[in-house]
């Protein structure tokens, strides 16, 4: 569908969120907490903050919980019953200040949990979660969206786009139908666009690579000694995944009482050691600097030979969590100068 | 598959469970349900996620050949926190299974040619369904050869299998076992595998090579083909990662590019060779 | 800091050591790690009082090991670390050498675990004012209170066990989270298993640990998970006057034991 | 409150306070039913993983108890396990937990009657304290892991 | 691993459970607990046919796991264990309920008994799907076996195995043969010479080709296990040798303990006051006499000095009532009209003939007189001029609750038996535990005295409490047995119930090796991993709840097992 | 002053008799049994306790011994055959020879020809006596009527009343009871009637036959010796005081014999260890009546005075009695067990006194 433009008074955001509640959707916003910025369920859109660049963990959560039950099963004594995921169970929601890179990084997430076997209970989330993301007009040293292709103000991923056009004013921009059924449910809080130039009212967030210098370029140099080089540091923490917008690997693993259990779906790092770990012993990506190397190429190679899109959104989360700055930008500004030896 | 939800396991019951070596099992499996029993098709080279429902999952290829209906077989052992949970099971208990997943061998592609399969360990069970599949299509191959090896005599699996290969006039079976394992009433061949390969192996004219073993095995066996003049192209290998979803959404089982359980397991020697050393 | 500098060029010129872990400048002026293995690459190395992190962390990395003798410029508590590795037969004399620097800019140099012992045995070890505070504070709230803090801030931990790989004492080759067998720790990020996590955590880190304070530094959700070390060293302190990371040669608190251990709490 | 039964477990040592309830039994002591016994070789092995999952499973309250300092069957088991338990008692009391919830006792082989007693007493203890809600809604939590 | 075909007993015994227990609804209830093939209840499980049951049904129904549910393991694991065997079932694959010590007999409402039963019996079920065939372990036997101490039984057991033509190695700390027992002159009750009877033992020793004897030589180290014990000793003006045997008795005896710190009897103050010990080499010597050489014409004997004690030695040393008895039969004789007083916390001449000697003795005008041990022990002060005799005993007479005199010339006192000062050293050598006595601890105190909780080790004589010399003997008598036992055998079986370690996931810290009370861990250097003996471990669990990545686990009291019991215990409640 | 204690002193109590004081081991079961022991007064145990210990001032001061009357369950139950029964005869005997100023007493208990002696002198005497009467029918009479009155009163003064004296310094002033004035006057009745009805044994199980005996030789004894002396029984012509006399005498000989049979077939526990001196208690009150009784039939008869020999056989008997047996003998217990009674409630007033004080 094609773009349209509305005008979101400041003072409407409060409406909107009050009624968006109303309305059985749970509101998802950031929330300033002892220090640390993030997605936490608002009631009024005076908890929201509006002092962050991006949150500090990723808003892939709502979509794709830390701990999902897949399906439940009962034991008795000679049977066992499984239980499908009731679907219908899953609430609507809304996410409210995401940044064009978290939207961005749906559609990446998207691409892993569709494909030739469709998760449903992603699909299913999604579906039911509406995305009004907020444009950026600030940023700071750790991001690198417009090095990787994602614009502070772009609308991909995003049902609605607001833009700040002036302290009290939004620009609307509704994306997709899920946007414009709330458009429509709530016209009264939208009024008519003014025209303005977005490009103006964004945040200039600097290139500081040539995406094309490393994409197709890294694969050749599987073997490189840079991985070694650059993961020294690294100490195999599971954040940066944690954190990311685009991560999406994920353990399976059953919890049970002996009457009752799940099986139950949670977020994985291919950080960790064990991640590959095979069960004689023997371990595909044993050391640091390989799962480091996988870090980068599934994000900048496998996501885009397989799926045709770019597993980074360039928001910078994983450098800012990294407990030994291991600083993803310049990693990857070290990698051309590298690939360009 | 389940149009619902993709990790939705099919429930199976336990119809029998064989000891094959110390910790080594084999579970053949029936569909509870008559529709999905009668709608379940897989081929060779396949692999399924098992589930001891309460304790997780694990991955195993479907060991039976697709010729066999009504049930399949898998063979497993006890390793880990799944594997041991289902070592638990016996017979009449429930159990789920996800699949079949991945690719096969393409045994039709080698109508007409030899065959030489060479397994090590507790990686004759793809090899199994590979062999007996062709077996049932026995006119439309030419010479197999069966090169199987384990570490003792006591962990060599199939052994009921193993003597009916080796009373089958149609195909010749060479077992061995490491140096130094062997019993007094031992009659096979005492050796590794990639050695005992080189003494015994036909020729590798119009052969296909299917190899399956530990990443040790397979490393000593593919420069012995290769010696013995087998193409890349004609060495064929099943791979095993670890693997939670089956899909290639989980995120582990790649190697390089490929995911093993989508795009593998089964790869040729060719193809392994452009990929990185992951597996 | 030039003394580092010359000293580590020393070393690297003569082959001494292949690798000086040492402190240098990082993306928006903090300080991270580096690994300086020519040298020429001294010139990167700083060291001042925002040089906080715990190298130790790195002294059991395999990738760092292979490269053979480790020179590693430490502070107090890696120093510490290394005493406390020793103690656990994780690190050996021979694999390295310490560089540090005490408060008033005179270079240090350990040949062996002795000299650190002398030399710790003169610093202090205290916990840090805040957080000894935050325990005083804590202490003197309710139970409920203390329970609800803690709910509070472990509600919001995500298990990236960030804690776990900061932590220089957490080298163990299979944590215990990861033991299935039973399944001792829930795995998923929930409050029963973050519970569980930060309990086994702190246990296992009990009369080990040498209040670095690397596991809070590295929690990317700000939890303050250290002062539940800090209360087990204060514990340990009290009850067995030990302190860890102060001698290479002893048994740690838990693998040992006094016949008239006090305690006022047994029936 | 005083209709409710506890659940309480009670890790014990084979040698000294698995005895003590033996003699317990076999001297007709009464005391309440609330309390279960799970028998380990050595109070030296009681992990303290069991404790916390014993609260995990439900109990109200957890008995650990073995033989005398210097009675050890194997020596010193006892003692490492109170080094252990001093830490873990100061630990999950800064966490928050109920400590009153969890008694650690001495109970030699020769003292049926103070097993009962500790029993009994600390069966009402609880009794007094109610059922452990705090660590159940913990649990409850983590069974029904919130939606997202 | 297999499937879980498991058997479920429930007991009556007679009316002792069944009273308390419903235990027919226990039975029927457990049969929906899964893998439960067969639940069954019946008068007496323990009874032949009720073990017939146990076997017929492990035969009919190919159970693999059975679970009991009657009384304490402690009575009956054994029997049902041995059961098992009769079956061809691993014995370990057995697990007892215990619902009559810990139930029916201490509970009073049937309905919360009867609960608790089923709660028990689930979590044995639950447990026991995770038990192990485990295996005991056979280990050769050198038959040659070490002896640490030449006292009387030390004596005993190497005559005893040396007549068997098997080797003893004898250590003995000091230069000669015979121990305390060598400095008594009669035995009691029946006041027969000592030394004709060790005389011809020792001399026997000595001619023994069977018998290395090394005097003054002490040990370092032992290693080993049981069967295949190493040590190197360095004999006295002799070379280093190197002995290997297969068991160990140790018999290091105790030694008299030194009355000083009991200021109140004056040792050390008063040359006449003098201990056991040295009035029994007085009677040896044949002389009886003050230390100014005089005859003594008032002789007090004091009981239970540093016994019976709680600030020195809570125990009671057995003999020293009889042997005072001996000693005042032996004054009487000597001087037919001394006044001879015998102060005594309580009598206690337990044996054959013991009493009978009290009786004896109390006949010959020996004035009894009873002190309170626990509150008011007697004191010893000089006596006057005009008192005629060297010293008085104020004693608060227990039995009269009289507060009286007592003149004594020469006091005996009758001093407690304490452990040697190098227990701790043997204890910790041969890896047997002490009790806070420092007394060895002995593998059961009543159905197993002369064994120790370390498989080859056997403890006889005084050093596992005191003892007269024919319990002594007898011990060591005992002990030989065993061991002669084990060398015709040829092989001795090992406890399966041991830990063991995961080596991918032993992170080397060693913490393990440092609470071992058995060194049964060592040190792989190469592996950087540590490794248990399973023959030395004695499954005590210490170093599993210790290993932090939990590498350590132990069969029978597994992590998987614990947990399985323990859920299941409060989820069924 | 602390008490000594003394090993030597069973030496000298061992004289009095053979007591089993070497077996006791002070299990407690004698007095646990004994009908007569009080919170005050734990006997036997306590007795033993005192001569095993040699406690010789605490033994002499005691009233135990006069507590019991042997009635025999104590030596009957004592596990270790210690005799507590008979030990606390020899006490008695013990203390007698105590409370003796005379010494003869202990001289009499402890050496039998020393006794045998003094009742030969006394015969001698006797009949040297009627020689000097020339073996006059009446004034030997005369004399034995008059002797008797004087030998009583002799006695009495001479020996016996300083004797209890003695006990009484022994016991109550040694033994520092301090009792008020009243006790002495209250306790008096209780003196006269323990005296001459020994209630106590009623105490004893089983006893009431023997008390029923013993009270009717007491009161049969104490007849015979107010018919005898105040009634000159031989010398009167009154029908009713001869025949008051018969019967008297009788009775006492009949009851006696029955004492005497008993001690010869030792069927009771108290029957079985007869010191010499309880055999010639009992047999010389049986003499003593048999010989009144005939004396009497030969006056009646007029035989007397050809028989003269037969009075003086019943002097000699009535002599030993009375300067032997009544001061030295068995007879005393009739006295000091009163006056042990006697003091003992005094000594029992004195202790309530001190815990009401207290």
């Amino acid at each position: 569908m094609n773009i349209e433009n509305k005008l979101l008074k400041l003072s409407s955001l409060e409406g909107l969120v009050l009624k968006l509640n109303q309305d059985g959707k749970q509101v998802f916003a950031p929330v300033k907490k002892d220090n640390i910025v993030n997605f936490a369920p608002v009631s009024a859109f005076h908890e929201m903050t509006q002092d962050y660049i991006v949150t500090a963990r990723s808003a892939k959560f709502v979509v794709f919980p830390r701990v999902e039950t897949i399906l439940e099963m009962q034991f008795s004594k000679d049977n066992i019953t499984l239980k499908d995921k009731d679907l219908s169970s899953i609430p609507d929601a809304v996410l409210l200040g995401t940044r064009p890179c978290d939207a961005a990084g749906f559609k990446v997430l998207t691409s892993i949990f569709e494909g030739d076997y469709i998760d449903n209970i992603y699909v299913t989330r999604l579906k039911k979660t509406t995305i009004i993301s907020i444009s950026c007009n600030n940023y700071d040293a750790k991001c690198f969206c417009t090095s990787v292709n994602v614009h502070p103000g772009g609308t991909a991923g995003s049902d609605i786009l607001l833009t700040r056009i002036d302290n009290d004013n939004f620009l609307a921009e509704i994306v997709t139908e899920k946007g414009k059924e709330i458009v429509n449910k709530f016209d009264t809080l939208f009024d008519i666009a003014p025209d303005v130039n977005k490009d103006s009212l964004v945040a200039n967030v600097p290139v500081e690579f040539d995406l094309s210098a490393i994409l197709g370029k890294i694969y050749p140099r599987f073997e490189s000694d840079i991985w070694v080089e650059q993961s020294l540091r690294c100490i195999g923490c599971g954040t940066c995944a944690y954190v990311c917008p685009t991560c999406g690997c994920f353990d399976i693993q059953d919890v049970s009482d002996g009457h009752n259990g799940q099986r139950k779906r949670s977020w994985d790092s291919c950080g960790f050691d064990l991640f590959t770990l095979h069960s004689s012993g023997h371990n595909p990506r044993n050391t640091q600097s390989k799962r480091w190397r996988q870090r980068i190429l599934h994000k900048f190679v496998y996501v885009p030979e397989q799926d045709n899109i770019l597993g980074c959104v360039g928001c910078g989360r994983c450098s800012r969590a990294c407990s030994v700055d291991m600083n993803l930008k310049e990693h990857l500004i070290n990698l051309i100068g590298e690939l360009t030896k | 598959m389940n149009e619902q939800n993709i990790y939705m396991p099919y429930l199976m019951r336990i119809e029998t469970v064989r000891d094959e070596a110390p910790f080594v099992k084999t579970f053949r499996l029936k569909f509870i349900n008559e529709e999905i029993l009668n709608r379940f098709t897989f081929k060779t080279g396949q692999f399924g996620e098992y589930s001891a429902i309460g304790e997780g999952e694990s991955t195993f290829c479907i060991a039976s050949s697709p010729t066999l209906k009504g049930y399949i077989e898998c063979t497993f052992r006890q390793t880990g926190k799944v594997t041991n949970a289902l070592a638990m099971k016996g017979e009449d208990d429930v159990i789920g299974f996800r699949g079949p997943y991945g690719n096969f061998f393409p045994i039709h592609e080698w109508k007409n040619k030899n065959l030489l399969f060479i397994a090590g360990g507790i990686a004759l069970p793809p090899l199994r369904s590979v062999i007996w599949n062709c077996l049932d299509l026995r006119n439309d191959y030419k010479d197999v050869t069966i090169i199987y090896g384990a570490k003792t005599v006591d962990e060599l699996i199939y052994k009921h299998e193993l003597k009916t290969w080796d009373e089958r006039s149609d195909v010749k079976l060479v077992t061995t076992v490491d140096p130094g394992n062997e019993t007094p009433e031992w009659k096979g061949k005492i050796g590794f595998v990639p050695t005992v390969l080189d003494e015994v192996a036909p020729s590798s004219e119009n052969t296909v090579a299917i190899v399956c073993g530990p990443p040790i095995m397979i490393k000593y066996t593919f420069p012995v083909l290769e010696k013995l003049g087998f193409t890349s192209e004609n060495i064929f290998t099943t791979l095993e990662n670890r693997m939670k979803c089956g899909f290639g959404k989980c995120g582990r089982c790649n190697v390089g590019k490929v995911f093993v359980c989508k795009d593998g397991p089964v790869f040729t020697y060719k193809q392994l060779k452009e990929l990185p050393q992951e597996y | 800091m030039d003394s580092i500098r010359k000293r580590a060029r020393e070393l690297l010129e003569k082959n001494t050591v292949k690798v000086v872990i040492g402190y240098g400048v990082g993306s928006d002026n903090t300080v991270r790690a580096i690994f300086v293995r020519r040298p020429e690459g001294v010139e990167e190395l700083i060291f001042d009082e925002t040089c906080v992190q715990n190298l130790a962390v790195y002294l059991l990395k395999n990738e760092i090991k292979q490269i053979g003798k480790l020179c590693i410029i430490a502070n107090i508590s890696a120093l510490r670390t290394i005493l406390q590795l020793a103690s656990e037969h994780q690190i050996h004399e021979e694999e390295l050498l310490c560089l540090s620097v005490t408060p008033n800019g005179e270079l240090l140099e350990f040949t062996g675990f002795k000299d650190i012992e002398n030399y710790i045995s003169s610093c202090n070890r205290d916990l840090p004012d805040k957080e000894s505070e935050m325990i005083k504070k804590l202490e003197k709230m309710s139970v409920d209170e203390r329970w609800q803090f803690w709910m509070n801030h472990l509600s919001r931990c995500i298990k990236c066990y960030a804690c776990r790989s900061a932590c220089p004492m957490c080298y163990c080759t299979r944590c215990q989270v990861e033991y299935n067998q039973p399944q001792w720790i829930t795995v998923e990020a929930t409050l029963m298993g973050n519970f569980e996590w930060q309990i086994t955590r702190t246990m296992h880190l009990a009369g080990r640990c040498v209040n670095c304070g690397e596991c809070a530094r590295a929690c990317p959700e700000d939890i303050p998970i250290n002062l539940l070390n800090y209360k087990t060293v204060l514990t340990v302190k009290e009850k067995y006057n030990i302190s860890a990371g102060t001698n290479a040669n002893i048994d740690s608190v838990m693998s040992s034991f006094e016949s008239d251990d006090k305690e006022n709490f047994i029936r | 409150m005083s209709d409710f039964q506890p659940k309480i477990v009670a890790f014990v040592c084979t040698w000294c306070t698995y005895a003590g309830a033996d003699l317990a039994g076999t001297s007709r002591i009464k005391y309440e039913p609330n309390v279960k016994i799970i028998r380990f070789p050595c109070t030296g092995r009681i992990d303290y993983m069991f404790l916390i999952k014993a609260f995990a499973n439900g109990a109200d309250g957890v008995i650990v108890s073995g033989c005398h300092p210097n009675d050890c069957h194997y020596v010193s088991g006892n003692f490492h396990a109170r080094r252990r338990w001093i830490v873990f008692r100061e630990l999950v009391d800064f966490l928050g937990m109920d400590v009153n919830r969890l008694c650690f006792s001495w109970v030699s082989a020769a003292e049926g009657a103070q097993w009962a007693k500790i029993v009994n007493s600390f069966t009402e203890e609880i009794r007094q304290l109610g059922p452990y809600k705090a660590y159940m809604e913990l649990v409850k939590k983590d069974k029904n892991e919130s939606v997202f | 691993m297999e499937k879980p075909r498991i058997g479920v007993y429930v007991c009556w015994c007679g009316t002792n459970i069944a009273k308390m227990v419903d235990v027919e609804a226990v039975a029927e209830e457990i049969k929906n607990v899964p893998n439960v093939v067969v639940s069954r209840n019946y008068k007496y499980m323990c009874s032949d046919p009720g073990q017939d049951m146990i076997i017929n049904d492990i035969k009919e129904f190919k159970l693999n796991r059975i679970v009991v549910s009657a009384c304490s393991p402690r009575i009956h694991e054994i029997t049902f264990r041995k059961t098992l065997k009769k079956a061809e079932l691993n014995p370990y694959l057995f697990q007892m309920a215990n619902i009559r010590e810990h139930d029916s007999w201490v509970h009073t409402d049937r309905a919360e008994a009867t609960k608790k039963a089923k709660a028990l019996v689930t979590a044995a079920i639950n447990r026991i799907n995770y038990h192990e065939p485990l295996k005991e372990l056979s280990v050769d036997i050198n038959p040659a076996t070490l002896i640490i101490g030449g006292g009387i039984s030390g004596i005993t057991a190497a005559l005893e195995i040396a007549d068997a033509d098997k080797k003893v190695y004898m250590i003995e700390k000091s230069n000669k043969l015979g121990g305390y027992t060598a400095d008594i002159d009669l035995t009691y009750p029946h006041l027969s010479s000592v030394q004709q009877m060790l005389g011809p033992m020792i001399e026997r020793m000595k001619k023994n080709k069977n018998i290395d004897l090394f005097l003054e030589t002490e040990i370092k180290e032992i290693t080993g296990y049981i069967g295949n014990f190493e040590t190197i000793i360095t004999p006295k003006n002799d070379n280093e040798t190197k002995l290997s045997f297969g068991n160990i008795v140790v018999s290091i005896g105790l030694r008299s303990w030194d009355p000083s710190p009991l200021e109140n009897y004056g040792y050390g103050k008063f040359p006449d006051v003098i201990t056991s010990v040295e009035f029994e080499k007085m009677l040896l010597s044949g002389n009886i006499a003050k230390k100014d050489g005089s005859i003594p014409k008032n002789i007090a004997i004091i009981h239970c000095v540093g016994s019976r004690n709680k600030n020195y030695h809570e125990y009671c040393s057995r003999t020293c009532c009889t042997v005072a008895l001996k000693y005042a039969n032996q004054l009487r004789s000597a001087f037919p009209n001394a006044s001879i007083y015998e102060l005594f916390a309580d009598m206690r001449t337990m044996s054959k003939g013991c009493e009978e000697l009290y009786t004896i003795t109390s006949r010959k005008k020996v004035v009894f007189m009873m002190f309170d041990q626990e509150n008011d022990l007697p004191g010893i002060r000089k006596a006057n001029i005009n008192d005629n005799c060297e010293m008085i005993i104020e004693l608060n007479e227990k039995r009269s609750r009289k507060f009286v005199e007592v003149p004594a010339d020469m006091v005996i006192l009758m001093v407690a038996m304490e452990g040697r000062e190098m227990v701790k050293e043997v204890a910790q050598i041969t890896g047997v535990s002490l009790d806070g006595n420092k007394l060895f601890i002995e593998k059961h105190p009543k159905l197993d005295p002369v064994a120790t909780t370390t498989s080859g080790v056997y403890t006889v004589g005084s050093c596992q409490g005191p003892k007269s010399i024919p319990d002594s003997v007898s011990q060591a008598r005992a002990a030989v047995a065993r061991i002669l036992g084990t060398i015709a055998r040829g092989t001795a079986q090992v406890a399966g119930t041991t830990a063991h370690i995961n080596i991918n996931i032993c992170c080397g810290c060693q913490m393990c090796i440092s609470v071992c009370p058995y060194s049964a861990i060592s040190f792989d250097a190469e592996k950087n991993v540590s490794v248990i003996n399973e023959i030395l471990c004695q499954g005590c669990g210490t170093c599993v709840a210790l290993c932090r990545p939990n590498a350590i686990d132990i069969w029978g009291c597994s992590n998987r097992q614990m947990t399985a019991e323990l859920t299941a215990l409060l989820l069924s409640d | 002053m602390i008490e000594r204690v003394d090993a030597t002193l069973v030496n000298e109590i061992e004289k009095f008799g053979k007591g089993g004081w070497n077996d006791c081991f002070h299990c407690g079961k004698c007095t646990a049994i004994c009908p007569l022991t009080e919170q005050e007064f734990l006997f036997p145990r306590k007795s033993y306790n005192d001569i095993q210990m040699g406690l010789k001032d605490t033994l002499v001061s005691s009233f135990e011994p006069w507590l019991c009357y042997y009635c025999g369950d104590c030596s009957k139950k004592c596990p270790r055959n210690a005799n507590p029964g008979e030990t606390m005869m020899i006490l008695r005997r013990y203390l007698i020879s105590v409370y003796d100023w005379t010494g003869l007493a202990g001289l009499f208990y402890s050496s039998l020809p020393a006794l045998i002696f003094a009742l030969i002198l006394v015969a001698i005497s006797i009949i040297g006596i009627g020689f000097i009467k020339q073996f006059n029918t009446e004034s030997i009479m005369d004399f034995g009527h008059h002797f008797e009155k004087f030998a009583i009163l002799g006695v009495a003064s001479l020996i016996l009343f300083p004797n209890i004296i003695r006990m009484f310094w022994y016991t109550v002033i040694k033994g520092k009871i301090k009792a008020p004035f009243y006790a002495y006057i209250k306790g008096i009745w209780d003196l006269i009637l323990h005296m001459f009805t020994q209630k106590n044994t009623l105490k004893c199980e089983d006893n009431t036959f023997r008390w029923f005996e013993h009270f009717i030789i007491v009161i049969g004894y104490l007849l015979l010796l107010f018919t005898t002396i105040f009634l000159n029984w031989f010398s009167t012509e009154n029908a009713f005081i001869i025949w008051l006399g018969y019967i008297v005498a009788g009775v006492i000989f009949i009851f006696t014999f029955d004492f005497v049979l008993g001690r010869i077939k030792k069927n009771k526990e108290i029957n079985k260890f007869s010191h010499p001196t309880d055999w010639m208690f009992v047999i010389w009150l049986f003499l003593l009546a048999l010989t009144a009784f005939i004396v009497r039939v030969f006056i009646d008869t007029d035989l007397i005075n050809n028989n003269l020999w037969l009075y003086i056989v019943h002097l000699i008997i009535l002599a030993q009695w009375a300067i032997l047996i009544v001061p030295f003998g068995k007879w005393t217990h009739f006295l000091y067990r009163s006056f042990a009674i006697y003091f003992a409630q005094i000594k029992k007033s004195a202790l309530i006194k001190n815990i009401a004080a207290n």
